[in-house]
């Protein structure tokens, strides 16, 4: 488990200067540049052509590509996300959550026919699969470098 | 001529590419019907041989007849841009009588064959006399051949058929190894020979031997009067050298495939292979191929007396160097082995020396009395229950009479005793080495050379006869020999008469004692297609090579040469004669280790395989392993090991990469900034 | 009016406090915390920007992040879950199985 | 529409090969690929092409669609034939069809994924030797890798994963520069090309169109070009010393894969180098011919050496072929007719004789579980036919006369002494040698193997692993092994046989080829020198 995060210099040095360093790179390239007066809305009602926009309607005052077709998209990335990260989180193959041994999705089918019968070979794969350490975490923890174990 | 003349001699011709292709045709018959056969498929090849020496013999009437042939029959390639390849028949006398000689030992060896083969059981017959068919084919088709691509086409066809035959006993250990080194090391010569031919045609643009636009005619040309001299290009060489480097080329081939110093070594291995095969492959005919090239192509040769002399020289010293290795043997077809390498040295040394017809001669007599003394030894060794050491023989005059008196006269004609085959040609060699020497040192010494090896020649050959078939039977086996056949006794016959008779028709000393016109093979060479014949190429040989006979009457080298045979033979004589003769080689101490061993010829030809072959192989292997193939892997180990360092930046903590990302964006920012002039 | 820097400047600022916190916290919660803080500095931007050039769509587009930001914590809350279910922690620096 | 039809055959067959069951798969593919062998064969006696596909000439069968405009350059569907590819196409269906028969025995799974990667790999080929079409060519070439890495990868030996990555890694490094080398050259011509039409390519390269492309002049462009696209092709043919993933690809490759290896995927790179290099930049080529002509005779004298070093079967026909292909670029640097032609002629034969070889090899591991020449001897007792047929192939390989093989080599020899380039007869020498070597490390192998008293030991034997239930318990190892060895079957022995006709076929009457072969090398030349 993670715990309490501290500051560490030793080992946090060398990725700060990293980022203070792009910053500073950063920071170089806008201040050197230079830039026109900004144009800004002129007091046009932003929100509104937004929506406008958004659905590609006519009425919008501020000009902008129309973007129905990114919106839908953007629907479906979400929706895949969602579905994305519910098969993420569940175990693969026998479509059991992990770490929630007793949630059924079989509508208790199966959780019936256990207690009714103990000696169930399936209950007890059940267990075993759950209780179960991928293999890959020996290899894992094998191959860890030192700075893990700092971070403990 | 009449017409009607006319046209048969045509047809003589027009059927003469069937002399080659009768012995194919029974080739694919025995390799894929041969097991159907009752005789395994020897009848195939004795009708197909029987068939091409009728041929043969009708080619030679015609050719008698004053008719040649130089035709081009199958063209393998034709480029518009560039030269043809083709094959081509040319027929004189030289290769009619190649021809003949050529289909009636195979003829022969067929027939034997069935009593050395198919009467004692073999296994593998077909696969035998499926070699030997391709064998004949490819022979015969090397001898007609009209130019020089065709030549080495079935030059090296012929090796393959030496491999497959020598290999025939593959399930021993040692035929296969002998196969192996005999085509290495003729592979070995015609390395040089291909060099020569590709740079024949790179040269004159054309390899046929005969007609006008052909390439000794180009050469001669060249050095002559220069006139096409000009277009030919010689490779930054003057003609005469550049034509002695082609010349030196193509002798490599000659070297490998005739046994000849320093390439010799395959042919005493060679006796691993079945007796007929030893005599009718590496005595009477494929051996022969090498000089019988030298002889095609002599008129290319006669325009070099660099080359020539190197050939003389390297035949002289050849015949002296394996006769007197033939002194210790015990194996009777290891003597004849050396022999047979001493013999076609003594071709060399008449070739080089000038005396074509004398070579030509030697090389029909060889071919004769040499596949009879084989012949005779497969007699001796079916008798002998496949035993081949003479040591364990003698006595066998009695009971293989047949056999003995054809062994007799093929070893009286070896040795050179008047008035067998071989006096005659042999001493026609040395008398033009002779007389072409008296004005040339190196001949000089290459007739010296091959003059002492007479003495040799007499010695070994009658130490062979006397083991063999004198004395008191030394062996249970030589007690109670196998007899031999019909069909090995009818080839012994056939070639005895001829080894005695054969020498007849080229009596140059009693034609110069008698003034008879009775030179037949001289007067056989001397016609033939124009710029192919004996005549021709001895004008070259004055004109261009500069080679001069001193006047010399033969048969006082006759007389000397018959001396020396004769003193060896006798000291054969007196040394094995008795009824149990000593070993008498074993008194020759070192010498005879030496000569035991082959002067240790096969070591260090062994060891240079080993060291420049195997060990270089090693050597590069463990460089391609090490080096070259390690430099590839090298690149992946850095990947692998510059990438293992690297992956751990990627540490797995979510914090630190968004501190690189952080730090990433500051640089980037910095960079562009000022890059950008932002910050001014 | 104010110019536009200053608001640029308060956005920077808050991004990087937001990044600060990412740097240096191993709770998951308060990644989720420190990347609210920098979307809502995005978000003062496009307002400024809006403002800046006198049209609407920096401010729909906040809104739209606002969105996004609520997607973002369903996602990360079960994200965290799992998280806690693997390794059973929420410290970031655990979590290190993907590096390699 | 024929060449699509080929291409589409092999690629149906693919997808109804793997389709099937496993257990029908053998011969539903070996069936399957007689299609685009007969269409092929169809062509080949069809032919009408004339002159050199990239010079102008004639082409058979071509089709040209418009396909995609790629920026600048349109894009084309362009396939067609001449005397070069038209052989290269047969030989590839052929071996194709030889490959999947003799993979009957040793592929005992997953077979119908085996024999649809074989297809594929036959429609790639196809489509690299058809293709006129840069990026169609590229396509095809690249894809050539993909069956292959996995037929070395699943099916292969003990480290089939080293080979074949090492496989796949080399020869797409090579891709890579070869590719930068074209593109340079794609830039260079700017505007006087349309499209990646390698025949307007090359005609434009031909006729001096090349402008300079940065700071970087024309003449430097093609010879940096040449060095690139010749690196990139030399791995794939290969040339030493960019050979080594070959006798590891070939060791480890089941044997009906490394038949298609040796037999075509080489003739790739020798093919590309003829194309691009040779027909493209000729005058580069000839200004570096004493270069290349080095790492020609290297490649041949080195590559033999390493052969005559190994006592895997494999790896010696593997290292062989490295000396093989080092020919044909000697043949390739000559500009004679004989040379170019003779190199063309020599892709054609070393395909047949390598995979010939290659499947004897196949075939006896199959029945001893070896490759080893220390574990065998006497082979020739037990299996007589293989026996014949590895000595023949054998000896095709030496360059034997009535065989194709003596003719790719000889034909190259015959063009490459006489030609212009300085040492030319030198280089031409020094590579004969390479038939001594050849004929060394082939006979001594076969020696070993194959004659003397039968012996076999191996794993397979000494595991104890019975297939007579034991009862011969008693009987040393010999006879145990001699249990298992059993003549090849019939249709082993068919593509053998099969290949051996063709070899000889070839070498009697090369006409059959070399006629087009010659055809189409010939434009080559003539534009060659003014280049």
């Amino acid at each position: 488990m993670t715990t309490r995060p501290r500051l560490n210099l030793g080992s946090h040095l060398i990725p700060g200067l990293v980022a203070l360093a792009l910053f500073v790179v950063l920071a170089l390239v806008f201040l050197t540049a230079s830039f026109p007066a900004p144009q800004g809305f002129d007091g046009a009602p932003i929100t509104p052509s937004i929506g406008y926009a958004m659905f590609d309607l006519a009425g919008g005052q501020i000009p902008s590509e129309s973007f129905l077709i990114a919106f839908e998209i953007i629907d479906l990335v979400l929706i895949a996300a969602l579905a994305a990260a519910v098969m993420l989180a569940r175990r693969e193959g026998d479509g059991k959550l992990v770490g929630i041994e007793e949630i059924r999705t079989d509508g208790g089918h199966s959780r019936d026919s256990t207690t009714d019968a103990d000696a169930d070979p399936d209950s007890g794969s059940d267990a075993e699969v759950t209780n179960d350490t991928d293999p890959n975490t020996a290899t894992g923890s094998d191959t860890a470098t030192p700075t893990g174990e700092e971070a403990n | 001529m009449s017409v009607a003349e006319a046209s048969t001699t045509a047809f003589a011709f027009e059927v003469a590419p069937a002399i080659a292709v009768l012995p194919l045709a029974s080739f694919v018959i025995a390799l894929f019907a041969g097991k159907y056969f009752p005789k395994k498929g020897a009848l195939a090849g004795v009708t197909a041989t029987g068939g091409s020496l009728l041929l043969s013999l009708w080619v030679m009437l015609t050719v008698a007849g004053g008719a040649y042939y130089n035709e081009e029959i199958y063209t393998l390639v034709s480029t518009p841009e560039s030269f043809d390849l083709h094959f081509g028949v040319l027929l004189d006398p030289l290769s009619a009588l190649m021809l003949v000689i050529v289909s009636l030992v195979s003829f022969l060896v067929h027939v034997f064959s069935l009593g050395y083969m198919n009467d004692e059981g073999e296994r593998g017959l077909p696969r035998y006399y499926a070699g030997l068919g391709l064998f004949s084919f490819s022979m015969l088709a090397f001898v007609f051949a009209d130019n020089l691509f065709m030549s080495f086409v079935f030059f090296e066809l012929v090796g393959l058929c030496s491999w497959l035959l020598i290999g025939h006993w593959y399930r021993e250990d040692a035929p296969p190894s002998a196969a192996k080194k005999a085509f290495l090391v003729t592979r070995f010569g015609d390395y040089f020979f291909l060099i020569g031919v590709v740079a024949v045609f790179a040269t004159f643009g054309t390899a046929t031997f005969a007609g006008s636009e052909s390439f000794p005619v180009l050469a001669e040309e060249a050095l002559t009067d220069g006139g096409a001299g000009g277009e030919l290009s010689t490779f930054g060489l003057g003609a005469q050298t550049w034509f002695t480097v082609l010349g030196f080329l193509i002798l490599g081939g000659v070297i490998g495939k005739s046994a000849q110093f320093p390439l010799h070594t395959w042919l005493p291995d060679a006796m691993e292979g079945p007796t007929p095969v030893s005599a009718l492959i590496h005595a009477a005919t494929m051996v022969a191929a090498g000089v019988y090239l030298v002889a095609r192509m002599y008129g290319f040769y006669a325009l070099s007396p660099t080359a020539l002399a190197v050939i003389a020289f390297v035949g002289g010293f050849t015949a002296l160097f394996a006769a007197s290795m033939a002194v210790v043997k015990r194996d009777v077809k290891q003597v004849l082995a050396y022999s047979t390498i001493s013999q076609y040295g003594y071709m060399m040394l008449g070739l080089g020396a000038g005396g074509y017809v004398a070579a030509v001669f030697h090389l029909m007599t060889h071919a004769f009395f040499k596949a009879l003394l084989f012949l005779g030894a497969g007699a001796v060794i079916i008798a002998m229950h496949h035993r081949q050491d003479m040591w364990e023989m003698g006595g066998l005059r009695e009971k293989l009479p047949v056999t003995y008196y054809t062994f007799l006269a093929g070893s009286l004609a070896l040795a050179g005793i008047v008035p067998f085959a071989g006096f005659w040609s042999k001493d026609e060699v040395l008398y033009e080495a002779l007389v072409h020497g008296l004005t040339d040192p190196l001949l000089l010494v290459a007739y010296l050379m091959g003059l002492i090896a007479v003495f040799f020649t007499g010695f070994y050959t009658f130490r062979m006869v006397l083991l063999t078939f004198h004395g008191e039977p030394r062996t249970h086996t030589a007690r109670n020999p196998h007899l031999p056949g019909w069909n090995v006794k009818f080839p012994l016959v056939v070639l005895g008469i001829l080894a005695t008779v054969i020498g007849l028709t080229n009596m140059t000393p009693v034609a110069e004692a008698t003034g008879l016109e009775i030179e037949f093979l001289h007067t056989w060479l001397e016609h033939g297609i124009e710029g192919l014949n004996s005549e021709h190429y001895g004008e070259l040989l004055e004109t261009v090579a500069g080679y001069s006979a001193a006047e010399l009457s033969p048969l006082l080298a006759a007389a000397l040469s018959l001396a020396l045979a004769l003193g060896g033979a006798g000291l054969a004589y007196s040394l094995y004669s008795g009824d149990r003769p000593d070993r008498h080689t074993d008194r020759l101490g070192d010498a005879r280790t030496l000569l035991m061993n082959n002067y240790y010829q096969d070591e260090y030809q062994v060891w240079i395989a080993e060291t420049f072959g195997t060990g270089v192989a090693r050597l590069s292997d463990r460089f391609d392993q090490s080096i070259v193939d390690g430099a590839v892997n090298g690149v992946s180990s850095v990947s692998l090991f510059s990438g293992g360092r690297i992956r751990r930046i990627q540490t797995g903590i979510v914090s630190n990469y968004a501190t690189l990302l952080t730090l990433g964006l500051v640089a980037l920012l910095l960079v562009v900034g000022l890059t950008g002039g932002w910050f001014l | 009016m104010v110019a536009v820097q200053y608001y640029l400047l308060l956005s920077g600022a808050i991004f990087c406090i937001g990044l600060f916190g990412i740097l240096t916290r191993r709770n998951a919660l308060f990644f989720l915390m420190s990347v609210e803080l920098m979307l809502n500095a995005a978000n003062i931007n496009l307002v400024a920007f809006s403002f800046q050039y006198g049209n609407l769509t920096g401010q729909v587009f906040s809104l739209f992040i606002t969105a996004l930001a609520a997607a973002e914590v369903a996602v990360g809350i079960g994200i965290i879950l799992v998280l806690y279910r693997n390794f059973g922690d929420v410290d970031v620096t655990k979590a290190t199985t993907l590096r390699w | 529409m024929i060449i699509e039809l080929l291409i589409g055959l092999c690629l149906l067959g693919t997808v109804v090969v793997l389709v099937s069951p496993s257990r029908y798969a053998p011969r539903l593919a070996a069936g399957w690929s007689l299609l685009p062998l007969v269409v092929s064969l169809l062509m080949y006696a069809g032919f009408n092409g004339r002159g050199n596909a990239l010079l102008g000439g004639q082409l058979a069968y071509e089709t040209m669609v418009s396909w995609v405009s790629l920026g600048p350059y349109a894009l084309n569907w362009h396939v067609g034939l001449d005397g070069i590819s038209m052989p290269l196409i047969v030989l590839s269906t052929v071996l194709t069809t030889a490959a999947i028969v003799s993979a009957w025995t040793p592929i005992e799974e997953r077979e119908n994924q085996f024999y649809g990667l074989v297809l594929f790999l036959e429609a790639s080929l196809v489509g690299v030797f058809a293709a006129l079409d840069f990026f169609v060519w590229f396509v095809f070439w690249e894809a050539v890798l993909v069956p292959m890495y996995f037929l070395i990868a699943i099916w292969g030996g003990p480290r089939r994963k080293y080979a074949a990555i090492k496989f796949f890694v080399y020869t797409n490094v090579a891709s890579l520069v070869m590719f930068i080398g074209f593109f340079a050259l794609i830039f260079g011509l700017g505007n006087s090309i349309q499209s990646l039409d390698m025949p307007a390519i090359a005609q434009a390269l031909r006729a001096g169109e090349l402008g300079s492309t940065g700071a970087i002049a024309p003449s430097t462009l093609k010879t940096l070009a040449f060095v690139a696209m010749f690196a990139g092709f030399a791995v794939k043919v290969p040339v030493v010393p960019v050979h080594t993933w070959l006798p590891d690809a070939h060791v480890e490759a089941p044997t009906p894969v490394s038949v298609l290896l040796a037999g075509v995927l080489l003739k790739m790179g020798t093919y590309a180098l003829l194309r691009f290099n040779f027909t493209m930049l000729a005058d580069v080529a000839q200004q570096y011919a004493p270069i290349i002509a080095l790492f020609a005779v290297v490649s041949v004298i080195y590559g033999a050496l390493l052969a005559l070093a190994q006592q895997d079967l494999k790896r010696i026909v593997a290292y062989s072929s490295v000396s093989s292909m080092g020919y044909v670029i000697l043949g390739l640097v000559a500009y004679t007719v004989y040379g170019v032609g003779g190199a063309t002629f020599q892709m054609l034969s070393h395909g047949l004789i390598s995979g010939l070889l290659f499947a004897c090899v196949g075939v006896m591991y199959n029945i001893t579980h070896t490759r080893m020449v220390d574990d065998m001897s006497g082979m020739a007792d037990r299996m007589p036919v293989t026996t014949s047929m590895f000595v023949a192939g054998a000896f095709a390989y030496m360059g034997l006369p009535l065989t194709s093989g003596f003719l790719g080599e000889y034909f190259v020899f015959l063009g490459t002494f006489g030609a212009d380039f300085p040492g030319a007869a030198w280089f031409t020498a020094i590579s004969m040698f390479g038939i001594v070597i050849v004929a060394g490390y082939l006979l001594y192998a076969m020696q070993r193997t194959l004659f003397g008293s039968f012996s076999l030991e191996t794993d397979y034997g000494a595991d104890g692993v019975r297939t007579d239930g034991g009862e011969n318990a008693d009987e040393h190892l010999e006879s145990e092994a001699d249990h298992d060895v059993h003549r090849a079957a019939a249709h082993d022995i068919v593509p053998l046989a099969i290949l051996l006709a063709l070899v000889i076929v070839l070498g009697v009457a090369p006409e059959i080829a070399f006629g087009m072969i010659r055809d189409a090398v010939s434009p080559m030349l003539a534009a060659g020198g003014a280049g």
